[in-house]
Protein backbone atom coordinates (compact mmCIF):
# COMPACT_ATOMS: atom_id res chain seq x y z
CA UNK A 1 0.00 0.00 0.00
CA UNK A 2 1.13 3.91 -0.46
CA UNK A 3 1.95 6.15 2.36
CA UNK A 4 1.81 9.78 1.95
CA UNK A 5 4.50 11.78 3.53
CA UNK A 6 4.33 15.83 3.70
CA UNK A 7 6.05 18.91 4.92
CA UNK A 8 9.31 18.42 7.30
CA UNK A 9 8.63 14.51 6.74
CA UNK A 10 9.75 14.39 3.23
CA UNK A 11 13.19 15.42 4.75
CA UNK A 12 13.55 12.16 6.43
CA UNK A 13 11.95 9.86 3.60
CA UNK A 14 13.61 12.06 0.33
CA UNK A 15 9.99 11.22 -1.14
CA UNK A 16 6.06 12.39 -0.80
CA UNK A 17 4.89 8.77 -1.30
CA UNK A 18 6.35 5.10 -0.19
CA UNK A 19 5.12 1.61 -1.29
CA UNK A 20 4.99 -0.16 1.55
CA UNK A 21 4.15 -3.74 2.58
CA UNK A 22 0.12 -4.27 2.96
CA UNK A 23 -0.63 -4.45 7.19
CA UNK A 24 -3.54 -4.86 8.98
CA UNK A 25 -3.45 -1.74 10.96
CA UNK A 26 -1.67 1.52 10.86
CA UNK A 27 0.68 0.40 14.12
CA UNK A 28 2.29 -1.93 11.60
CA UNK A 29 2.83 0.40 9.22
CA UNK A 30 4.17 2.93 11.38
CA UNK A 31 6.98 0.20 12.91
CA UNK A 32 7.71 -1.18 9.31
CA UNK A 33 8.48 3.18 8.56
CA UNK A 34 9.98 3.62 11.44
CA UNK A 35 12.76 0.34 10.87
CA UNK A 36 12.94 1.74 7.48
CA UNK A 37 13.68 5.50 8.68
CA UNK A 38 14.20 5.89 12.59
CA UNK A 39 14.45 9.60 12.26
CA UNK A 40 10.85 9.32 11.90
CA UNK A 41 10.33 7.36 15.33
CA UNK A 42 11.65 11.22 16.83
CA UNK A 43 9.28 12.68 14.56
CA UNK A 44 6.66 14.52 15.57
CA UNK A 45 3.37 14.05 13.36
CA UNK A 46 -0.31 12.75 13.04
CA UNK A 47 -1.42 9.78 11.18
CA UNK A 48 -4.36 10.36 8.70
CA UNK A 49 -6.49 7.42 7.23
CA UNK A 50 -8.55 8.32 4.49
CA UNK A 51 -7.89 12.54 5.06
CA UNK A 52 -8.87 11.89 9.30
CA UNK A 53 -6.76 12.08 11.69
CA UNK A 54 -6.62 8.85 13.78
CA UNK A 55 -6.18 8.58 17.51
CA UNK A 56 -5.38 5.04 17.90
CA UNK A 57 -4.47 2.17 15.90
CA UNK A 58 -6.55 1.89 13.24
CA UNK A 59 -7.53 -1.40 10.80
CA UNK A 60 -6.69 -0.57 7.12
CA UNK A 61 -9.01 -1.67 4.48
CA UNK A 62 -7.80 -1.95 0.35
CA UNK A 63 -7.62 1.45 -1.08
CA UNK A 64 -7.16 3.49 2.42
CA UNK A 65 -4.63 6.12 1.53
CA UNK A 66 -2.73 6.83 5.03
CA UNK A 67 -0.93 9.75 5.31
CA UNK A 68 1.66 11.04 7.83
CA UNK A 69 1.06 14.68 8.90
CA UNK A 70 3.63 16.93 10.62
CA UNK A 71 2.37 20.05 12.40
CA UNK A 72 0.68 22.26 9.96
CA UNK A 73 2.34 25.62 9.27
CA UNK A 74 -0.34 27.14 6.63
CA UNK A 75 -1.81 31.33 6.57
CA UNK B 1 -25.54 26.49 -1.26
CA UNK B 2 -23.47 28.25 -4.40
CA UNK B 3 -21.68 29.89 -1.40
CA UNK B 4 -21.28 26.62 0.95
CA UNK B 5 -19.89 24.12 -1.64
CA UNK B 6 -16.96 22.75 -1.64
CA UNK B 7 -14.52 23.90 -3.59
CA UNK B 8 -10.57 24.76 -4.10
CA UNK B 9 -9.26 27.60 -2.06
CA UNK B 10 -5.82 26.65 -3.14
CA UNK B 11 -4.18 29.57 -5.79
CA UNK B 12 -0.75 28.81 -7.04
CA UNK B 13 1.49 31.89 -6.45
CA UNK B 14 1.57 34.91 -4.45
CA UNK B 15 -2.57 36.63 -3.82
CA UNK B 16 -2.31 40.13 -6.10
CA UNK B 17 -4.23 43.43 -4.51
CA UNK B 18 -6.27 43.48 -8.05
CA UNK B 19 -7.28 40.36 -6.86
CA UNK B 20 -8.94 41.32 -3.93
CA UNK B 21 -10.25 44.13 -5.06
CA UNK B 22 -11.80 42.66 -8.15
CA UNK B 23 -13.43 39.91 -5.14
CA UNK B 24 -14.62 43.38 -3.17
CA UNK B 25 -16.33 44.80 -6.12
CA UNK B 26 -18.21 41.75 -7.06
CA UNK B 27 -20.18 42.16 -3.89
CA UNK B 28 -21.39 45.94 -4.26
CA UNK B 29 -24.93 44.19 -5.76
CA UNK B 30 -24.81 42.26 -2.70
CA UNK B 31 -27.08 44.81 -1.01
CA UNK B 32 -28.00 43.04 2.10
CA UNK B 33 -24.50 43.20 3.21
CA UNK B 34 -23.15 46.07 5.46
CA UNK B 35 -20.18 45.01 6.94
CA UNK B 36 -16.91 43.22 5.71
CA UNK B 37 -14.16 41.69 6.96
CA UNK B 38 -10.99 40.94 5.46
CA UNK B 39 -7.76 39.39 6.88
CA UNK B 40 -4.73 39.42 4.66
CA UNK B 41 -1.51 36.85 5.47
CA UNK B 42 1.58 38.90 4.13
CA UNK B 43 5.29 36.92 3.93
CA UNK B 44 7.77 38.23 6.57
CA UNK B 45 11.07 38.32 5.66
CA UNK B 46 11.86 37.36 9.06
CA UNK B 47 15.96 37.24 10.18
CA UNK B 48 16.86 34.15 12.36
CA UNK B 49 20.82 33.77 13.08
CA UNK B 50 21.60 36.40 10.70
CA UNK B 51 19.64 34.75 7.69
CA UNK B 52 16.72 36.72 6.08
CA UNK B 53 13.44 35.13 4.53
CA UNK B 54 12.92 35.61 0.83
CA UNK B 55 10.53 33.40 0.32
CA UNK B 56 8.00 30.68 1.87
CA UNK B 57 7.22 27.46 -0.28
CA UNK B 58 3.74 25.92 0.30
CA UNK B 59 2.22 22.81 0.03
CA UNK B 60 -0.47 20.81 0.88
CA UNK B 61 -2.25 17.50 1.41
CA UNK B 62 -5.06 19.34 -1.08
CA UNK B 63 -7.80 16.19 -0.74
CA UNK B 64 -7.58 16.43 3.38
CA UNK B 65 -7.40 20.21 2.92
CA UNK B 66 -10.76 21.26 1.19
CA UNK B 67 -12.62 18.48 3.43
CA UNK B 68 -11.58 20.43 6.35
CA UNK B 69 -12.25 23.73 4.50
CA UNK B 70 -15.80 22.52 3.40
CA UNK B 71 -16.51 21.77 7.76
CA UNK B 72 -15.11 25.17 8.35
CA UNK B 73 -16.85 26.53 6.02
CA UNK B 74 -19.84 25.12 7.16
CA UNK B 75 -19.30 25.49 11.23
CA UNK B 76 -19.01 29.11 10.15
CA UNK B 77 -22.17 29.50 8.19
CA UNK B 78 -24.08 27.60 11.21
CA UNK B 79 -22.58 29.69 13.80
CA UNK B 80 -22.46 33.09 12.70
CA UNK B 81 -25.29 34.83 10.07
CA UNK B 82 -23.12 35.36 7.03
CA UNK B 83 -23.97 36.50 3.68
CA UNK B 84 -20.47 35.53 2.11
CA UNK B 85 -17.23 33.67 2.96
CA UNK B 86 -14.21 33.41 0.68
CA UNK B 87 -10.83 31.84 1.25
CA UNK B 88 -7.60 32.02 -0.74
CA UNK B 89 -4.45 30.25 0.06
CA UNK B 90 -1.52 30.23 -1.78
CA UNK B 91 0.49 27.09 -2.63
CA UNK B 92 4.36 27.54 -4.55
CA UNK B 93 6.98 29.99 -3.84
CA UNK B 94 5.77 33.18 -2.43
CA UNK B 95 8.45 35.81 -1.85
CA UNK B 96 8.59 38.30 1.42
CA UNK B 97 6.05 41.14 1.11
CA UNK B 98 3.36 39.12 -0.78
CA UNK B 99 0.52 37.98 0.00
CA UNK B 100 -0.42 33.83 0.90
CA UNK B 101 -3.66 34.02 2.16
CA UNK B 102 -6.91 35.98 1.57
CA UNK B 103 -10.19 35.67 4.37
CA UNK B 104 -13.58 37.52 3.55
CA UNK B 105 -16.46 37.48 5.29
CA UNK B 106 -19.56 39.73 4.91
CA UNK B 107 -22.72 40.15 6.95
CA UNK B 108 -25.71 42.73 7.44
CA UNK B 109 -23.97 44.18 10.64
CA UNK B 110 -20.38 44.08 11.09
CA UNK B 111 -19.65 41.64 13.89
CA UNK B 112 -21.01 38.25 12.40
CA UNK B 113 -18.43 38.68 9.84
CA UNK B 114 -15.45 40.24 12.34
CA UNK B 115 -16.13 36.92 14.33
CA UNK B 116 -16.17 34.52 11.91
CA UNK B 117 -12.99 35.90 9.81
CA UNK B 118 -10.80 35.79 12.85
CA UNK B 119 -12.30 32.49 14.17
CA UNK B 120 -11.74 31.10 9.93
CA UNK B 121 -8.14 32.58 10.51
CA UNK B 122 -7.70 30.35 13.01
CA UNK B 123 -8.61 27.41 11.80
CA UNK B 124 -6.89 27.90 9.30
CA UNK B 125 -3.77 27.34 10.76
CA UNK B 126 -4.80 25.07 13.36
CA UNK B 127 -6.55 22.57 10.74
CA UNK B 128 -5.31 22.83 7.68
CA UNK B 129 -2.70 20.11 6.19
CA UNK B 130 -0.50 22.68 4.77
CA UNK B 131 3.17 23.37 5.72
CA UNK B 132 5.29 25.94 4.67
CA UNK B 133 9.04 26.25 4.30
CA UNK B 134 11.07 29.29 4.86
CA UNK B 135 13.47 30.10 2.31
CA UNK B 136 16.85 31.74 2.92
CA UNK B 137 18.82 34.19 1.46
CA UNK B 138 21.64 31.78 1.38
CA UNK B 139 19.38 29.04 0.06
CA UNK B 140 19.36 27.25 3.46
CA UNK B 141 15.73 26.81 4.62
CA UNK B 142 13.74 26.04 7.26
CA UNK B 143 10.08 24.50 8.05
CA UNK B 144 7.88 27.33 9.10
CA UNK B 145 6.08 26.52 12.81
CA UNK B 146 2.72 28.54 13.38
CA UNK B 147 2.39 30.29 16.44
CA UNK B 148 -1.29 29.70 18.40
CA UNK C 1 5.39 59.00 13.56
CA UNK C 2 4.22 60.30 10.08
CA UNK C 3 1.76 56.94 10.68
CA UNK C 4 0.71 58.68 13.76
CA UNK C 5 0.54 62.15 13.06
CA UNK C 6 -3.22 63.71 12.52
CA UNK C 7 -4.76 63.32 8.95
CA UNK C 8 -7.81 63.72 7.44
CA UNK C 9 -9.70 60.40 7.03
CA UNK C 10 -12.63 61.77 5.00
CA UNK C 11 -13.07 61.23 1.88
CA UNK C 12 -15.37 62.73 -0.89
CA UNK C 13 -17.98 59.85 -2.23
CA UNK C 14 -17.42 56.17 -1.52
CA UNK C 15 -14.26 54.28 -1.49
CA UNK C 16 -13.75 52.46 -4.05
CA UNK C 17 -12.16 48.90 -4.62
CA UNK C 18 -9.08 50.44 -6.24
CA UNK C 19 -8.23 52.41 -3.81
CA UNK C 20 -8.27 49.55 -1.36
CA UNK C 21 -5.84 47.44 -3.50
CA UNK C 22 -3.53 50.06 -4.06
CA UNK C 23 -3.41 50.88 -0.35
CA UNK C 24 -2.83 46.88 0.46
CA UNK C 25 0.09 47.35 -2.51
CA UNK C 26 1.68 49.43 -0.93
CA UNK C 27 2.38 47.43 1.61
CA UNK C 28 4.57 45.12 -0.10
CA UNK C 29 7.79 46.93 0.39
CA UNK C 30 6.95 46.65 4.54
CA UNK C 31 8.56 43.21 4.79
CA UNK C 32 8.12 42.73 9.25
CA UNK C 33 4.56 42.83 8.30
CA UNK C 34 3.08 39.50 8.48
CA UNK C 35 -0.91 40.35 9.06
CA UNK C 36 -3.94 42.36 7.86
CA UNK C 37 -7.06 42.81 9.17
CA UNK C 38 -9.55 45.05 6.85
CA UNK C 39 -13.13 46.21 7.98
CA UNK C 40 -15.44 47.55 4.97
CA UNK C 41 -18.85 49.32 5.84
CA UNK C 42 -20.71 48.89 3.05
CA UNK C 43 -24.54 51.01 2.39
CA UNK C 44 -27.04 48.39 3.20
CA UNK C 45 -30.03 48.53 1.60
CA UNK C 46 -32.65 48.15 3.92
CA UNK C 47 -36.08 47.81 3.65
CA UNK C 48 -37.93 49.94 6.29
CA UNK C 49 -42.23 49.95 6.27
CA UNK C 50 -42.14 49.17 2.38
CA UNK C 51 -39.35 51.96 1.47
CA UNK C 52 -36.04 50.78 0.46
CA UNK C 53 -32.88 52.69 1.61
CA UNK C 54 -31.09 54.34 -1.79
CA UNK C 55 -27.85 55.68 -0.08
CA UNK C 56 -26.58 57.11 2.90
CA UNK C 57 -25.60 60.83 3.06
CA UNK C 58 -22.46 61.86 5.09
CA UNK C 59 -22.06 64.80 7.67
CA UNK C 60 -19.21 65.31 10.07
CA UNK C 61 -18.02 67.82 12.85
CA UNK C 62 -14.69 67.70 11.01
CA UNK C 63 -12.09 69.51 13.42
CA UNK C 64 -13.65 67.60 16.44
CA UNK C 65 -13.22 64.55 14.29
CA UNK C 66 -10.10 64.27 13.20
CA UNK C 67 -8.93 65.28 17.08
CA UNK C 68 -10.95 62.42 18.49
CA UNK C 69 -9.35 59.68 15.88
CA UNK C 70 -5.68 60.96 16.63
CA UNK C 71 -6.88 60.25 19.99
CA UNK C 72 -7.70 56.86 18.80
CA UNK C 73 -4.66 56.07 16.96
CA UNK C 74 -2.53 57.50 19.19
CA UNK C 75 -4.40 54.70 21.93
CA UNK C 76 -4.28 52.00 19.37
CA UNK C 77 -0.40 52.31 19.12
CA UNK C 78 -0.17 52.48 22.45
CA UNK C 79 -2.24 48.82 23.25
CA UNK C 80 -1.63 47.20 20.04
CA UNK C 81 1.99 46.31 18.22
CA UNK C 82 0.77 47.62 15.17
CA UNK C 83 2.97 48.21 12.02
CA UNK C 84 0.59 50.77 10.54
CA UNK C 85 -3.20 51.72 10.44
CA UNK C 86 -5.43 53.27 8.00
CA UNK C 87 -8.56 54.90 8.65
CA UNK C 88 -11.06 56.42 5.68
CA UNK C 89 -14.46 57.23 6.13
CA UNK C 90 -16.59 58.66 3.33
CA UNK C 91 -18.95 61.79 3.28
CA UNK C 92 -21.70 63.29 0.98
CA UNK C 93 -23.69 60.51 -0.75
CA UNK C 94 -22.77 56.65 -0.77
CA UNK C 95 -25.26 54.60 -2.70
CA UNK C 96 -26.07 51.34 -1.06
CA UNK C 97 -23.47 48.39 -2.09
CA UNK C 98 -20.77 51.25 -2.17
CA UNK C 99 -18.62 51.19 0.56
CA UNK C 100 -18.67 53.86 2.90
CA UNK C 101 -15.58 52.70 5.73
CA UNK C 102 -12.08 51.76 5.15
CA UNK C 103 -9.80 50.58 8.21
CA UNK C 104 -7.12 48.61 7.91
CA UNK C 105 -4.46 47.53 9.99
CA UNK C 106 -0.98 45.58 9.92
CA UNK C 107 1.14 44.13 12.61
CA UNK C 108 4.05 41.24 12.58
CA UNK C 109 2.17 38.80 13.73
CA UNK C 110 -2.06 38.71 13.01
CA UNK C 111 -3.51 39.25 16.91
CA UNK C 112 -2.90 43.30 16.87
CA UNK C 113 -3.81 43.82 13.43
CA UNK C 114 -6.88 41.82 14.02
CA UNK C 115 -7.77 43.00 17.67
CA UNK C 116 -6.99 46.93 17.13
CA UNK C 117 -9.20 46.44 13.29
CA UNK C 118 -11.80 45.32 15.51
CA UNK C 119 -11.57 48.16 17.85
CA UNK C 120 -11.27 50.89 16.00
CA UNK C 121 -14.22 50.03 14.23
CA UNK C 122 -16.32 50.30 17.48
CA UNK C 123 -14.19 53.32 18.31
CA UNK C 124 -15.16 54.71 14.97
CA UNK C 125 -19.08 54.45 15.70
CA UNK C 126 -18.86 55.66 19.12
CA UNK C 127 -16.53 58.47 19.15
CA UNK C 128 -17.08 59.79 15.81
CA UNK C 129 -18.99 63.11 15.16
CA UNK C 130 -20.50 61.99 11.94
CA UNK C 131 -23.85 61.16 11.03
CA UNK C 132 -25.83 59.58 8.50
CA UNK C 133 -28.98 60.36 6.73
CA UNK C 134 -30.47 57.24 4.77
CA UNK C 135 -32.11 58.49 1.41
CA UNK C 136 -34.83 56.23 0.74
CA UNK C 137 -36.68 54.96 -2.91
CA UNK C 138 -39.62 58.07 -2.50
CA UNK C 139 -37.01 60.36 -1.67
CA UNK C 140 -38.06 60.52 1.88
CA UNK C 141 -35.08 60.10 4.66
CA UNK C 142 -34.26 59.49 8.22
CA UNK C 143 -31.07 59.76 10.45
CA UNK C 144 -29.04 56.32 10.65
CA UNK C 145 -29.60 54.97 14.48
CA UNK C 146 -26.42 52.70 14.88
CA UNK C 147 -26.74 49.68 16.98
CA UNK C 148 -23.84 48.69 19.73
CA UNK D 1 -21.62 83.56 19.49
CA UNK D 2 -22.27 80.86 17.39
CA UNK D 3 -23.50 77.48 17.79
CA UNK D 4 -22.73 74.79 15.38
CA UNK D 5 -25.83 72.12 15.03
CA UNK D 6 -25.20 68.56 13.41
CA UNK D 7 -27.32 65.68 11.95
CA UNK D 8 -31.07 65.60 13.22
CA UNK D 9 -30.82 68.88 14.79
CA UNK D 10 -30.32 71.37 11.87
CA UNK D 11 -33.80 69.49 11.02
CA UNK D 12 -35.00 71.45 13.93
CA UNK D 13 -33.15 74.96 13.80
CA UNK D 14 -33.04 74.45 9.85
CA UNK D 15 -29.36 75.91 9.72
CA UNK D 16 -25.97 74.28 10.88
CA UNK D 17 -25.13 77.82 12.43
CA UNK D 18 -26.95 80.11 14.65
CA UNK D 19 -25.76 83.06 15.65
CA UNK D 20 -27.21 83.52 20.14
CA UNK D 21 -26.56 86.04 22.34
CA UNK D 22 -23.32 86.11 24.53
CA UNK D 23 -23.65 83.99 27.31
CA UNK D 24 -21.59 83.44 30.70
CA UNK D 25 -22.21 79.64 30.16
CA UNK D 26 -23.33 76.82 28.17
CA UNK D 27 -26.52 76.76 30.03
CA UNK D 28 -27.84 79.47 29.49
CA UNK D 29 -27.40 79.39 26.01
CA UNK D 30 -29.13 75.95 25.87
CA UNK D 31 -32.19 78.12 27.48
CA UNK D 32 -32.42 80.42 24.80
CA UNK D 33 -31.90 78.00 22.12
CA UNK D 34 -34.97 75.86 23.36
CA UNK D 35 -36.75 78.53 23.99
CA UNK D 36 -36.30 79.44 20.38
CA UNK D 37 -36.57 76.13 19.14
CA UNK D 38 -38.82 73.81 21.86
CA UNK D 39 -38.48 70.66 19.83
CA UNK D 40 -34.63 71.04 21.16
CA UNK D 41 -36.01 70.73 24.07
CA UNK D 42 -36.85 67.29 23.59
CA UNK D 43 -34.16 65.92 21.33
CA UNK D 44 -30.90 63.54 22.37
CA UNK D 45 -28.05 65.39 22.50
CA UNK D 46 -24.19 66.68 23.99
CA UNK D 47 -22.95 69.82 24.24
CA UNK D 48 -19.45 69.97 22.93
CA UNK D 49 -17.71 72.80 23.69
CA UNK D 50 -14.46 73.43 21.20
CA UNK D 51 -14.46 69.91 20.17
CA UNK D 52 -14.90 68.28 24.16
CA UNK D 53 -18.23 67.21 24.75
CA UNK D 54 -19.07 68.27 28.46
CA UNK D 55 -20.85 66.75 31.35
CA UNK D 56 -21.74 69.54 32.95
CA UNK D 57 -23.07 73.47 33.16
CA UNK D 58 -19.40 74.84 31.66
CA UNK D 59 -18.56 78.71 31.35
CA UNK D 60 -18.08 80.22 28.09
CA UNK D 61 -15.14 82.21 27.13
CA UNK D 62 -14.36 84.50 23.98
CA UNK D 63 -13.84 82.73 20.73
CA UNK D 64 -15.37 79.41 22.48
CA UNK D 65 -17.19 77.06 19.97
CA UNK D 66 -20.07 75.18 21.01
CA UNK D 67 -22.03 72.85 19.14
CA UNK D 68 -25.14 70.06 19.66
CA UNK D 69 -24.49 67.10 18.55
CA UNK D 70 -26.94 64.32 18.12
CA UNK D 71 -26.11 60.59 18.55
CA UNK D 72 -23.19 59.53 16.43
CA UNK D 73 -24.28 57.52 13.33
CA UNK D 74 -21.05 56.83 11.33
CA UNK D 75 -19.39 54.07 10.07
Amino acid sequence: MEVLFFGQLTDITQSPKLTVAAAADTDSILQQLHAQFPALASATYVVAVNGQVIQHNTPLEANTTMALLPPFSGG
Amino acid sequence: MSEKKSKNIFVEGAIAPDFISNSIAKHATKKDIGGHSIFLGQVRADTIDGKTVQAIEYTCFEEMALQKMFIIREDLFAKYDLTCMHVYHSLGTIKAGEICLFVFTSSAHRKPAIDACNECVERIKADLPVWGKEIFDNEQCQWKVNTP
